[in-house]
């Protein structure tokens, strides 16, 4: 796994030097009211939302999963809080409410997927499409826009560095910890790897499933929650759109499988910091927006390719070291 | 406590009472919701049982049928392809801007198809070669396709071709006064071809052998290289195709066409009762896929007077009323 | 502010004799808040004309359009109207509805077709004189201003390209100069984030022009965030005038904006009457739309409606 | 003799970290049926997926046929006439068994498959290794030994120099095995060369002509048959002598409290409604031919397939077994037949996989502790002899007798009260048997009931107290203490006609 966490840190170097050469002041940092300010902090503050989607869902498809439904989540998550300001209500319980709707709507892709059995990608596909419309019914299709100090801080405050990332890390942190300091990441594994090998093994598979799509919906909630606070607006209808797949792009750079199994956390914050930086670089370097993609495409190509485990099966030997008779 | 010998021949033979074997169940299963949807449809709304209606159903998803069944292939092996929205659209650029420079048609179509296929062909080198997962490399060809598009044009181009214009507006006329375009037998005829590929040719079974198990199939002496890269041959082939279907049914091309279109061809092959993960499923469960995706689409304008969201909302509740049945039935038979 | 440019129609029928009139209208979708406030604009004034409105929302896909307007054609409607989501590809389904005898209106943007009679008339705005009358203003406000950077729409959709065109016509041949343009996806969160990045990789930005309110709003935030003021070290100009938009503008963080009227709700129910009274129509009616200044902002900011 | 037809010279092949063959020779002559054999590990697949073209050469050579070559893949040395079944069953459960049986090679008509004829063609190939199942049912449906014999029926169905069977019979029973050998005998004489692996050393006998040892990746001895004693190979195998063999004749004969009692259990359409009692402290051998319901009934006893009749007491208590964890819950353990599937989770490490259970049953929040994994997994890699003795290596890479240790281990650590062991030994080297025989009597001793399921029928008779005899999924007898192989064989094969086919006719034809 260490070895293979080495490629796409290169990639994410070689991004920044390109950036570097095109923009010299890419690195240069300054403190301005207080917080850093500078492209480098940008690309952190604009990754947390990704980062964050991109944990609950490296656990959901660590069990085999896939969650579609994280950008419609999120969408909702800022919806509810929004309106709830807008309508004069308090930011803290807001967000609270967003967030046990959230969990709410994980328990729901849960009950899908493991109790009724769906397949993952057609269980969340439900709630993706019925989602957004979800989040447009609460905010009737406009943007709402609110004014709150506290609010505002999730997406855009700063404790020197910005709290958005630092909420992103400090959850990767306590991912980390809960599954590797306890049996949870094991389990997890052991689900994706193999379900009937785990079912007989006495593995609880249906709630550990259950268990990461509700993590996941809470980690796209407070995403959601990020990125409306970013703009103190909740857009219902572009809020986390697309963000589904950045954050499984993400996951699968970081070297974990699709298949299930085994997986790694820092590979995801790799590939979800990968992916802003990219973002990032386009708008930094100029890209048109015409061809914008192709840029984007070259990118992926090259990073998945130096990662790659490369089939080059070495047969030439053969032949020379002939044992003589 | 029960007698062993009361029950003594019994239990043994109860597994025949299915005559249909139960690999079918799922395809059989939407087949039956999509049926019943469409006679909820036709009590609730005036006008909905008609030929035509059901023949509009395959008229406006012709590209959709073929697209889904590139992706079947794909999905069988295990695989999955997220380029395919976007090699519509680029192959609608493509057509427009070819037309438009006065190629002949003939040219434009070869010149389509063979830039899907070639593309699905890269990627699945790039797939078996480097064994990068398909997610990965069919997403930058997402990208590359969507990038391409606005490289030739930023703004939609009008198709005014005569022979395209005539084959889009054409139709075929049915018995009982339903009309059908040429897309429709096109798509028809793509589902024929699949379905013998599938099942009657030995590359067709490999497929599946590969979507069972990748590593037997080697194992067993099969041509997986082949198939791994074939069938992302044939999804860019399909995928081009759908977009000259999606070419004559918009008449233009536009690098904004077909967003997300991957994804309802995925949602309809799995819907189909395919698995994602390999080995099961058939073309024709894609085809009832897409039918069923339609007939909601369909409902949805029917109702007609549902605003925005309740749309989203009404079109995802269908979907998982359609899968929910589905499972249902499958899980009492 | 919208303004019928003909008498208010009677609300009791059509000359047919049909005792209600049936319009098919198929939205685009609902992907910003200045498109909800035209669909409510038009379901309020159908219901308020005593058109029986059958509505559709296509996601921002044109199959779909096309797939409803086949429907209305199906359900016999007497009037289909709809926002194309992109200029070319309507011929065959609009030949279907004239087939069918069906009058066909357009909103907010017009097709690309040879054949005019496809359908009746076009209502809406012009995205290009848009972009013009952002040009001009800045061109007759500079006051020593050069550099400008551009947040495009959505690439490919038609206001980006026509907003960015107007403008640019406009500029030729002064000092100013688009010198980064990218595009913000007309969303507020895109609009700050490529702000963001320009703030730091363009040395000196003067103006900053937005093909729509919520992106100028994002960039709004990333400029304060950098310590500079909008409105003032850097202006800034956008396109739509919706409440957001014009508070900022009033609160002189936004420096102008053209409006692109979304209530055409009224212009649209009252052609339809003469549409399908047979009466003849014009074949392209713009709507109204004004600009604001600051001080026109903060005069016209109470009426606001959307 | 004639000229070798398969010649491999200094082979070596290394995976990371481990070098799993060094310097081999080997040498395979037409007609001649030639046994490799060697421990768990020692390199057997190693050498024959060497041959075929799955693992690339770190050294050496290879010629076929007089010809030197250098298979790339599988499907060359297929097609060069090499036909292989390996050891785990490598076929495709979604697809039918016809298709398993003749994929590649499919009849065609103008070009497309014909699927009457492939039927027909698999259902005579089927037939000639004795086996009579519907062609066009779908291979996961049926038990491990029957996927086994079909992949024997696509070894043999094709004209082949050279014929590679890795541990064919290691789930089949006597009458397949019969069928097999006669088969094998058929092909030799008409020139084929056979390889065969197995750990039962009686086969060997039988059928070999001549034996290859390997011992930890190298070539220890090539002899012909008849030149080696039992005793001589054995100690060849393992490096040391064997005395281990007959020290397990235990029989306590102090078994304990009833600890399960099924009353009327069964399930429709797999086993027939069934009353059985085990004891703490007795091991109980259920015995029975391929197809009769051995594996239905532990899988019912465990909750993995639900029983619509009858009842389970544990402790004299009724239990409601609504699945494998409340048999856990209850002490029940279940080692599974089908270790690719159901038992090995192949991405993890030994480690993981040896606590797995017993993590599962502690529940997330308490992690085995680290210290305590290690002393365990150091203790059974021991005990067991588990190689590589690498408790991070992925289990999934390690050859299919130490696979199969493992699970063994996760159930072992988890000390559950009831025991039931499918195939515990399925792919077990000869000292290794004897060593979880052993361990099986010892548990047993100490008080835990055990349900042993074994196709090697001695092996049944030899470890238990009682045996539970099942035919045609009912159970038909009960068998206390001294029984004679010969004694259960008569209640098997059942009223004289031959027991196998019908038998699985019966099961598997719907
Ligand atoms: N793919 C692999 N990757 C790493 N190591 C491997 C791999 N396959 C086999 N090995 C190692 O090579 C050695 C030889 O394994 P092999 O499967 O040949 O043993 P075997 O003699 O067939 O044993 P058994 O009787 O248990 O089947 C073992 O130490 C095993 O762990
Ligand atoms: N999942 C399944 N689906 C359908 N049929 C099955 C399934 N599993 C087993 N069977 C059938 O049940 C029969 C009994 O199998 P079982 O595994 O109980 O036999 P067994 O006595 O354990 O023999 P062995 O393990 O040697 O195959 C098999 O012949 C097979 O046809
Ligand atoms: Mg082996
Ligand atoms: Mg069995």
């Amino acid at each position: 796994m260490k070895n293979r966490l080495l490629w796409p840190v290169l990639a994410l170097v070689a991004l920044l030097v390109l950036n570097v050469v095109v923009t010299p002041s890419f690195f240069s940092l300054r403190l301005q009211d207080g917080h850093l300010y500078g492209s480098l902090i940008d690309i952190l503050r604009n990754g947390a939302p990704t980062l964050l989607i991109a944990l609950g869902m490296t656990l959901v498809i660590a069990t085999r999963g896939i969650d579609l439904s994280v950008g419609a989540v999120a969408a909702i998550a800022g919806a509810v809080t929004c309106t709830y300001i807008a309508s004069g209500g308090d930011a803290w319980t807001g967000m609270g409410l967003a967030l046990v709707l959230c969990g709410v709507l994980g328990l729901w892709n849960g009950f899908l997927v493991s109790v009724l059995g769906i397949q993952p990608i057609i269980a969340t596909l439900v709630l993706m499409t019925a989602g957004r419309g979800i989040a447009m019914l609460i905010t009737e299709g406009q943007i709402v826009t609110v004014d709150s100090p506290t609010f505002r801080e999730v997406g855009a405050g700063f404790v020197v560095l910005p709290i958005a990332i630092l909420i992103s890390l400090a959850v990767l942190g306590l991912v980390a910890l809960v599954t590797r300091r306890t049996a949870l990441g094991l389990l997890i594994e052991s689900v994706g790897v193999n379900p009937s090998a785990s079912r007989l093994a006495g593995v609880r598979a249906r709630t550990i499933i259950w268990t990461v799509y509700v993590f996941a919906a809470l980690c796209a909630a407070v995403a959601g929650l990020m990125i409306s606070s970013n703009v103190s607006a909740a857009d219902a209808n572009n809020a986390g759109l697309w963000i589904e797949m950045d954050a499984i792009l993400a996951v699968v750079i970081g070297g974990t499988s699709l298949a299930g199994g085994r997986y790694s956390l820092t590979g995801t914050l790799l590939g979800a910091l990968i992916i802003q930086t990219l973002t990032t670089t386009v708008y930094t370097i100029g890209i048109a927006p015409e061809i914008t993609l192709v840029f984007k495409a070259v990118v992926v190509i090259a990073v998945c390719l130096m990662q790659a485990p490369v089939r080059i099966r070495v047969r030439g030997v053969r032949g020379k070291q002939g044992v003589p008779a | 406590m029960v007698q062993p010998e009361v029950s003594s021949a019994a239990p043994v033979r109860s597994r025949g009472l299915m005559s249909v074997p139960k690999r079918f169940l799922p395809v059989i299963a939407t087949f039956v919701v999509f049926v019943a949807t469409f006679g909820v449809g036709s009590v609730r709304y005036e006008g909905f049982a008609s030929g035509q209606v059901m023949a509009n159903l395959f008229i406006d998803n012709a590209f959709l049928i073929v697209l889904a069944v590139g992706m079947t292939f794909v999905i069988l092996t295990g695989g999955i392809d997220l380029s395919v929205g976007s090699v519509v659209a680029l192959s609608t650029m493509i057509a427009a801007a070819a037309l438009q420079a006065g190629w002949p048609v003939w040219l434009v179509v070869l010149a389509v198809l063979a830039s899907g296929s070639g593309l699905g062909l890269a990627m699945g080198w790039v797939i078996h070669r480097f064994g990068v997962q398909p997610f990965i490399v069919t997403l930058a060809g997402m990208f590359l396709a969507r990038g391409l598009c606005f490289v030739i044009s930023v703004e939609s181009v009008s198709i005014k071709d005569s022979t395209f214009r005539a084959l889009a507006t054409g139709s075929i006329e049915l018995p009982g006064g339903v009309t059908i375009t040429y897309g429709v037998v096109i798509a028809l005829a793509a589902v024929l071809a699949a379905v013998y590929v599938l099942h009657l040719t030995r590359f067709g079974r490999t497929v599946y052998a590969v979507g069972g198990s990748e590593s037997s199939a080697r194992l067993m002496g099969l041509a997986t290289t082949r198939v791994k890269i074939g069938v992302y041959v044939i999804s860019g082939f399909c995928s081009s195709l759908g977009g000259l279907l999606f070419s004559l049914y918009m008449l233009s091309g536009y690098s904004l066409h077909a967003v997300g279109m991957e994804l309802d061809a995925i949602a309809a092959v799995v819907v189909g009762g395919s698995l994602l993960s390999g080995g099961v499923g058939f073309v024709i469960g894609s085809v009832v896929g897409v039918l069923v995706l339609g007939t909601i689409q369909t409902l949805i304008s029917f109702e007609g007077t549902l605003s925005s969201w309740w749309t989203k909302i009404v079109i995802g509740a269908l979907l998982l009323a359609f899968i929910a049945l589905q499972r249902v039935i499958v899980r009492r038979t | 502010g919208s303004g019928g440019s003909g008498d208010a129609g009677s609300p009791s029928g059509n000359a047919k004799g049909d005792d209600k009139i049936t319009m098919g209208f198929a939205q685009v979708g609902a992907e910003s808040g200045w498109r909800t406030a035209n669909t409510k604009s038009i379901q309020e004034e159908a219901a308020a004309a005593g058109i029986e409105l059958k509505f559709s929302d296509a996601q921002q896909k044109q199959e779909n359009q096309i797939k409803a307007i086949r429907s209305y054609i199906q359900q016999k409607v007497d009037v289909i109207a709809f926002s194309p989501v992109v200029e070319t590809g309507w011929d065959a389904v609009l030949l279907e509805a004239k087939r069918a005898n069906i009058p066909v209106i357009l909103t907010d943007r017009a097709v690309d077709s040879d054949d005019t009679s496809l359908y009746k008339t076009f209502l809406g705005s012009d995205f290009v004189e848009e972009g013009k009358k952002a040009g001009e203003w800045l061109k007759a406000n500079a006051a020593g201003a050069k550099n400008v950077v551009e947040l495009q729409g959505t690439t490919g959709a038609a206001p980006a390209i026509d907003r960015k065109k107007g403008f640019e016509d406009a500029i030729a041949g002064t000092d100013l100069k688009v010198v980064a343009t990218q595009t913000g996806d007309f969303t507020r969160s895109g609009g700050k984030q490529v702000m963001e990045a320009f703030l730091k990789s363009v040395p000196q930005i003067d103006v900053v022009y937005a093909h729509n309110d919520d992106m100028g709003l994002g960039a709004i935030e990333a400029i304060k965030a950098a310590g500079k003021v909008p409105g003032k070290d850097i202006k800034i100009i956008t396109v739509d005038a919706v409440k957001d938009g014009m508070t900022a503008l009033a609160a002189g963080e936004i420096n102008f904006i053209v409006e692109c009227n979304p209530l055409l709700g009224k212009q649209l129910m009252e052609l339809a009457k003469k549409v399908v009274a047979g009466e003849e129509v014009p074949p392209r009616v713009v709507t109204e739309e004004g600009t604001f200044t600051v001080d026109q902002a903060k005069t016209e900011l109470p009426n606001r409606k959307y | 003799m004639t000229e070798p037809v398969v010649d491999m010279r200094g082979i070596s092949v290394e995976f990371p970290g481990v070098k799993a063959l060094q310097e081999v020779d080997f040498r395979l002559f037409p007609g001649e049926v030639h046994a490799l054999m060697g421990e768990n590990g020692a390199g057997k697949s190693t050498l024959i997926k060497a041959l075929t073209g799955v693992h690339p050469l770190a050294a050496g050579q290879v010629s076929y046929a007089g010809e030197s070559v250098s298979f790339t893949a599988p499907a060359e040395a297929q097609a060069a006439g090499i036909s292989t079944v390996y050891q785990e069953v490598n076929l495709c459960g979604n697809l039918t068994v016809a298709e398993n049986i003749l994929l590649g090679r499919e009849p065609r008509k103008f070009g497309r498959i014909d699927g009457k004829r492939m039927r027909a063609r698999a259902a005579e190939l089927l037939a000639r290794i004795g086996l009579h199942i519907d062609p066009g049912s779908v291979l996961e449906s049926h038990p491990i030994a029957v996927q086994q014999l079909v992949a024997i029926a696509r070894a043999v169905a094709v004209d082949a120099r050279v014929l590679v069977l890795d541990e064919p019979t290691s789930s089949l029973d006597a009458d397949e095995v019969a069928e097999l050998f006669r088969i094998i005998r058929v092909l030799r004489d008409e020139g084929v060369a056979v390889l065969f692996v197995t750990h039962f050393l009686e086969q060997v006998y039988e059928i070999s002509d001549r034996i290859t040892v390997l011992r930890n990746g190298q070539l220890v001895a090539e002899h012909s048959t008849a030149a080696l004693s039992r005793i001589d190979l054995v100690s060849a195998m393992l490096g040391r002598e064997m005395g281990l063999l007959e020290e397990i004749e235990r029989r306590s004969g102090t078994p304990g409290q009833a600890f399960l009692v099924a009353e009327g259990v069964g399930r429709k359409g797999s086993v027939a409604p069934f009353d059985l009692e085990v004891r703490s402290g007795e091991v109980v051998g259920l015995a029975g031919l391929l197809g009769s319901g051995r594996t239905e009934v532990a899988r019912l006893l465990f909750g993995a397939d639900k029983a619509d009749s009858g009842r389970i007491l544990v402790d004299g208590k009724p239990l409601k077994l609504t699945g494998p964890r409340a048999a856990i819950e209850a002490g029940v353990a279940f080692s599974s037949e089908d270790r690719k599937a159901e038992g090995i989770v192949a991405d993890l490490s030994v480690r993981d996989n040896l606590i797995l259970a017993m993590q599962a049953a502690r529940g997330w929040a308490r992690p085995v502790p680290r210290k305590l994994a290690d002393e365990l997994v150091a203790k059974y890699i021991e005990l067991l002899d588990i190689r590589p003795a690498d408790p991070d290596r992925a289990v999934g890479n390690l050859s299919g007798g130490n696979q199969q240790k493992v699970l063994l281990a996760r159930w072992l650590v988890t000390e559950p009260k009831l025991l039931i062991l499918d195939e515990p030994t399925r792919g077990i080297d000869v000292g290794a048997k004897a060593q979880i025989q052993k361990v099986v009597a010892d548990l047993a001793a100490e008080g835990m009931a055990v349900l042993f399921i074994s196709a090697e029928l001695e092996e049944v008779v030899r470890v238990s107290d009682r045996v539970v005899v099942m035919r045609d999924r009912h159970k038909v007898a009960e068998l206390d203490g001294d029984v004679g192989v010969d004694d259960v064989m008569a209640l098997i094969a059942g009223g004289g006609d031959h027991g196998l086919d019908k038998d699985v006719e019966k099961a598997v034809v719907s």
